[in-house]
């Protein structure tokens, strides 16, 4: 597979979408404009682009609760995924999910989910599906250092290599689950290490870097789509700081380190050197996203609530 | 109309609604060539092959986990659990996952799934599989439960359970596999919600659940003889609820008993009493009363088995427990 | 006498037991040096270290499983688990190992096991983040449940949940954590199944859990301004259920609201109501009234989810719903 | 570690014990004597008695529901266990417990248990219990192929191997859970190639090889007393026919093969040519086996019921 500029464009447009969707939910949040908690995706965003740009509108991807970053790259709306955030009627889930639970199945994004690691064998069930279908269709299920260690994601290690469905599984080590290091919670030094336990290849990349994970996932996502299984990919990573806008203080990478391995500075170094984009360019996508997100803002902060009537639908279909 | 039992039944409700719809599929573990622990799946496999009726690895939560996945992508899935017993490992995708993701989702999906599991009580298997566990799942918005307590009913269940659209437990009762019914030989359906009058009678309002049925019936029986005229109400479904056939007939007879195989505290009981206690209060002769197992783990010695599991003797006592018995 | 919050004074219940016998542990998520996601474990892993206050991996199947562990070796063990929506993966130790093991062993062991878990219902946290089940584990022989409501009862109950040779599932409320108590300086305990009337009443007795007692008493202020006079009772621990308080309050008042912010159908609004009418029947002006969320997902939106949780003004609407009130 | 002539005795000893013992168990179930099921341990005595023969009266030991067989290798009276499967007052567990619960507290047998795999992880705290008391006791958990699926095992290998448990899992592989051949749940032809994905050793052997699972397990069991952590070993074996007293019909191995690969006439010609044991003992050995399982039978079937008042003894200590 080979990237089109317009392809790679298109990969920044989404990240710095992502960070600025991110900014400006832990902003409203500051603001109280919702309550819960939302756990931004920031600094890893070359991750979730560097996987979604080697899917079809047909494949799938499953998230989890920080999940904001795989939607974009979906091609979720941010105006849906504004006002959902904010509990507005206009949310892409009515108001009814809030920041963890996100989703847009018309473009192939089935969701964030706030049960971790619960949404992995569902993601097996999906694939399990499209193998049936045998449309050719993959599914990608994006998940935690965390995440990992839950039972579920095992089994569905050895259900999937066993039945060789198309999925990839994405686990983003970002080194902590809220406040736990992978150090303490990991039994190997790469979670990628789990796949020699259950028969399926396992990759290790810089997920800050888009073009190492574009091209490890492209590989994989080539196998799924031959019918050769699934892969586990490991996608190293940092958090900005803290969990989430709710969370007690910095327990991750401190910002200075987070600086230093900004994927998106990073990505437009790139893009500059292999020509694809002229610096005058890249502001012109730099403020096209921000505008999309301020857009985003003011259409969730107008939209309305839902109405009590709300409370009763969509829970028989 | 031709005779089948009850584990057969449900098996000929799987096998036509497979049939007429090719993306049901069914999952779960010896539930391919080996046809079931009980035997209820026997056939399918052969007839339907190994991709749509799928063995899996002994992995209950991946299992209920994967059947949703296959449901949210318009695949009609039907997971099965040895024993509810073991739903315990699964509670996350049966109770956080299923019920819930078609409303988070403000309803962009539908999650056609059924949980197919059967209650052991009675049998000797001991306190890790005897369980009858449906109190659980009344206690989650979104979910539907059915207890079938004869064949036909089982049978007319198992096929709603598949065509709704929205996630089902359907719990059945291993102690009622090899009871016997007619079966119509057209296709028919049972409503969800829909209870149904066993017997009439003017004295006492019997609300009976799965297994508890047949006794219900036989303490009836053996009631009438002694002039108390009990009604009989099964309601099949617990979740939805038909509380006002249960209500119109407490109107009637102005008490009630509830008999569950579950312990009582938290069961089911509880549930039913209360609301028709808030519907009809008036109605009431005295407080309604509850048949059910004791608060202990089941034992698996027989006798102490034989004391927990309510019987016929509870029944009838329980029937002629009030103050001012009319008959 | 010295002022804490409710999550400092669950804290210092641990912390002070934890002095007392060395052979106690603390098992969960970001219990250790992070303090626990809500505080509550703060300080602990400084005071006792990381062998005692022991993070681990995100599995709470695995958590509750190793605390059993060290239970019935003679480690009474803490496990947290971060929201009581994860006891879903916890449920198999939970249900059918903890408070089954010494039973069917015959009374070989004892586990003593607390599993500490919160409710986060009304925070905004969305469906798979603000449920309280408590009514899944009143429904298990062998658990025992508490609610603390307040800062004072929340120590003294930790500490018996923690003394309690038998598995306890310690139910707190996110919602709570904050609110203040004054808390005696020397050692005490609040024993399980012992009701606190929180304010004495003629016209109505109203039960409520955890989070809602503060509302309740609100409830009644307002309602002493309209001349009619409650009683609040707070049963404290639900499993054992002190209910001879409750029945003496009813036979006074002859009215019962119940209060809980879980969902209503298959709560524990149902339990208590029908123990009440089973034993005070007569004594009752008309049925018990419950106080409950709607049979619906939690949803997100601030708007919605605060017409599901119930609050001061419903609680009053039900104790003003009864047709002859006294008042 | 090397094996005491007396110990090898008492291996063939329990072995046979544990051959009767299951086939009165089958009897017993045939003639009506007890309910709900059964699930024979004939033909894998020879992995029971090879781990257990590693272990000190103070080591712990865990098992499935199949367990009737770790229970005699780890001492427990067969008069308590056959009474026990009865639904016997004089049970070891008053009869509360059943084929499935047997468990024996002071001769450090923690128990069977009917829920597969749900007693991996209480085996890992307990395990961890050992390592803070630092007596150099160690924990011995069985169980197979089957639970090897289940996520709580995957969990328990992680936490065990981080923490460095003195824990020994013995997966059982008898090929078959109920009616599922291990190639149909399995992703990996070893299950002890699991062990890769966690960072902790896994060890394949023939499980009905006294020696060899003697031998693999010391090895694991020195390795967990010195504080170096978990072992994972497969004892490869088979099953003799019915998953259950209750099951239908064969679908594991059938007789023949079973004949063929019966660990005890193996064990037993292996001790005669090392000298071990004469002919004439080893007829000494069996008939005491024989005479202690028939005196347990007697014992069993003449004992009481319990009284109706034991269903509300022991719920609470
Ligand atoms: C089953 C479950 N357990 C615990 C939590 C609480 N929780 C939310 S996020 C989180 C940490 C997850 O860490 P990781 O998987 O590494 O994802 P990250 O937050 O780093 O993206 C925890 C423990 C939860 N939501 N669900
Ligand atoms: C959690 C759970 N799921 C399913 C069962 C039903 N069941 C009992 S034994 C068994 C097969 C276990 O196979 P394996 O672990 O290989 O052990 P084996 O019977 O071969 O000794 C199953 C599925 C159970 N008891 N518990
Ligand atoms: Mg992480
Ligand atoms: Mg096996």
């Amino acid at each position: 597979m080979t990237l089109s500029d317009e392809q790679q464009i298109e990969a920044l447009r989404r990240m710095w979408q992502i960070r600025f969707f991110e900014e400006a939910a832990i902003r409203l949040y500051g603001e109280g404009r919702y309550r819960g908690s939302t756990h931004p995706y920031i600094a890893q965003e070359a991750t979730a682009l560097g996987v979604c740009a080697t899917l079809r509108p047909t494949d799938q991807v499953l998230a989890t609760y920080r999940g904001h970053g795989a939607a974009i790259a979906k091609g979720a709306d941010p105006r849906g995924m504004m006002a959902e955030l904010l509990g507005k009627a206009t949310g892409m889930c009515k108001g009814k999910g809030g920041s963890m639970h996100m989703s847009q199945t018309d473009v192939g994004f089935l969701g964030c989910n706030a049960i971790v690691a619960g949404h992995i064998p569902i993601a097996g069930g999906v694939a399990l599906a499209q193998k049936l279908d045998d449309t050719g269709a993959v599914t990608a299920v994006f998940f935690g250092d965390g995440a990992s260690c839950e039972g579920v994601f095992y089994e569905t290690l050895n259900m999937a290599t066993l039945w060789k469905l198309p999925l990839l599984f994405v686990v983003e080590n970002n080194e902590y689950a809220i406040s736990t290091h992978v150090s303490e919670s990991i039994s190997v030094p790469n979670i990628s290490m789990r796949a020699q336990g259950f028969g399926l290849p396992g990759v290790t990349v810089d997920g800050r870097d888009f073009y190492a994970v574009y091209d490890a996932a492209g590989e994989a996502v080539a196998r799924a789509r031959r019918g050769d299984g699934p892969t586990l990919l490991e996608a190293k990573t940092v958090r900005w700081g803290r969990h989430s806008a709710v969370a007690a203080g910095p327990a991750g990478a401190n910002i200075d380190k987070w600086k230093l391995t900004d994927p998106i500075p990073r990505f437009k170094q790139e893009l500059l050197q292999r020509g694809v984009v002229s610096e005058a360019q890249i502001s012109d996508i730099e403020r096209d996203a921000k505008a999309t997100i301020d857009d985003a803002v003011a259409f969730a902060i107008e939209s309305p609530y839902p109405e009590l009537s709300e409370l009763q639908t969509d829970m028989y279909a | 109309m031709h005779e089948l039992t009850y584990a057969q039944a449900i098996n000929e409700g799987i096998r036509e609604e497979m049939r007429r719809n090719q993306k049901i599929m069914v999952l779960g573990e010896d539930v391919g060539k080996y046809g079931g622990v009980f035997g209820v799946t026997r056939g399918l496999f052969d007839e339907f092959g190994g991709e749509r009726v799928r063995d899996c690895p002994l992995n209950e939560a991946a299992i209920v986990s994967f059947a949703i996945g296959l449901a949210i992508q318009g695949r009609p899935a039907i997971a099965e659990l040895e024993f509810m017993d073991f739903t315990t490992f699964a509670m996350d995708p049966i109770t956080n996952q299923a019920p819930k993701l078609r409303y988070f989702w403000g309803g962009q999906v539908s999650v056609p799934l059924t949980v197919r599991t059967p209650i052991a009580a009675g049998l000797g298997f001991g306190t890790q599989h005897s369980q009858s566990l449906e109190a659980w799942l009344i206690h989650v918005p979104g979910l539907k439960v059915a207890m079938p307590s004869n064949a036909y009913d089982a049978k007319g269940l198992i096929k709603s359970a598949i065509r709704d659209p929205n996630p089902v437990v359907f719990a059945e009762s291993i102690g009622l596999y090899a009871t016997k019914g007619q079966i119509p030989d057209e296709d028919y359906t049972i409503p969800f919600g829909k209870a149904e009058i066993k017997r009439k009678g003017d004295d006492v309002t019997l609300v009976a659940l799965g297994l508890l049925v047949p006794k219900a019936l036989k303490a009836a029986e053996e009631l009438a003889g002694r002039g108390v005229d009990v009604e009989v109400i099964d309601p099949r479904t617990v979740a939805p609820l038909d509380i006002e056939t249960i209500i119109a007939s407490v109107k009637k007879t102005g008490r009630l008993v509830i008999a569950h195989v579950a312990s009582k505290t938290g069961g089911i009981g509880a549930e039913i009493a209360q609301q028709v206690v808030e519907r009809a209060f008036d109605s009431l002769d005295g407080p309604p009363v509850r048949v059910a197992a004791p608060d202990v783990p089941i034992a698996a010695s027989a006798q102490l088995e034989s004391a927990i599991i309510p019987d016929v003797a509870d029944i009838v006592k329980a029937c002629l427990s009030f103050r001012n018995a009319r008959a």
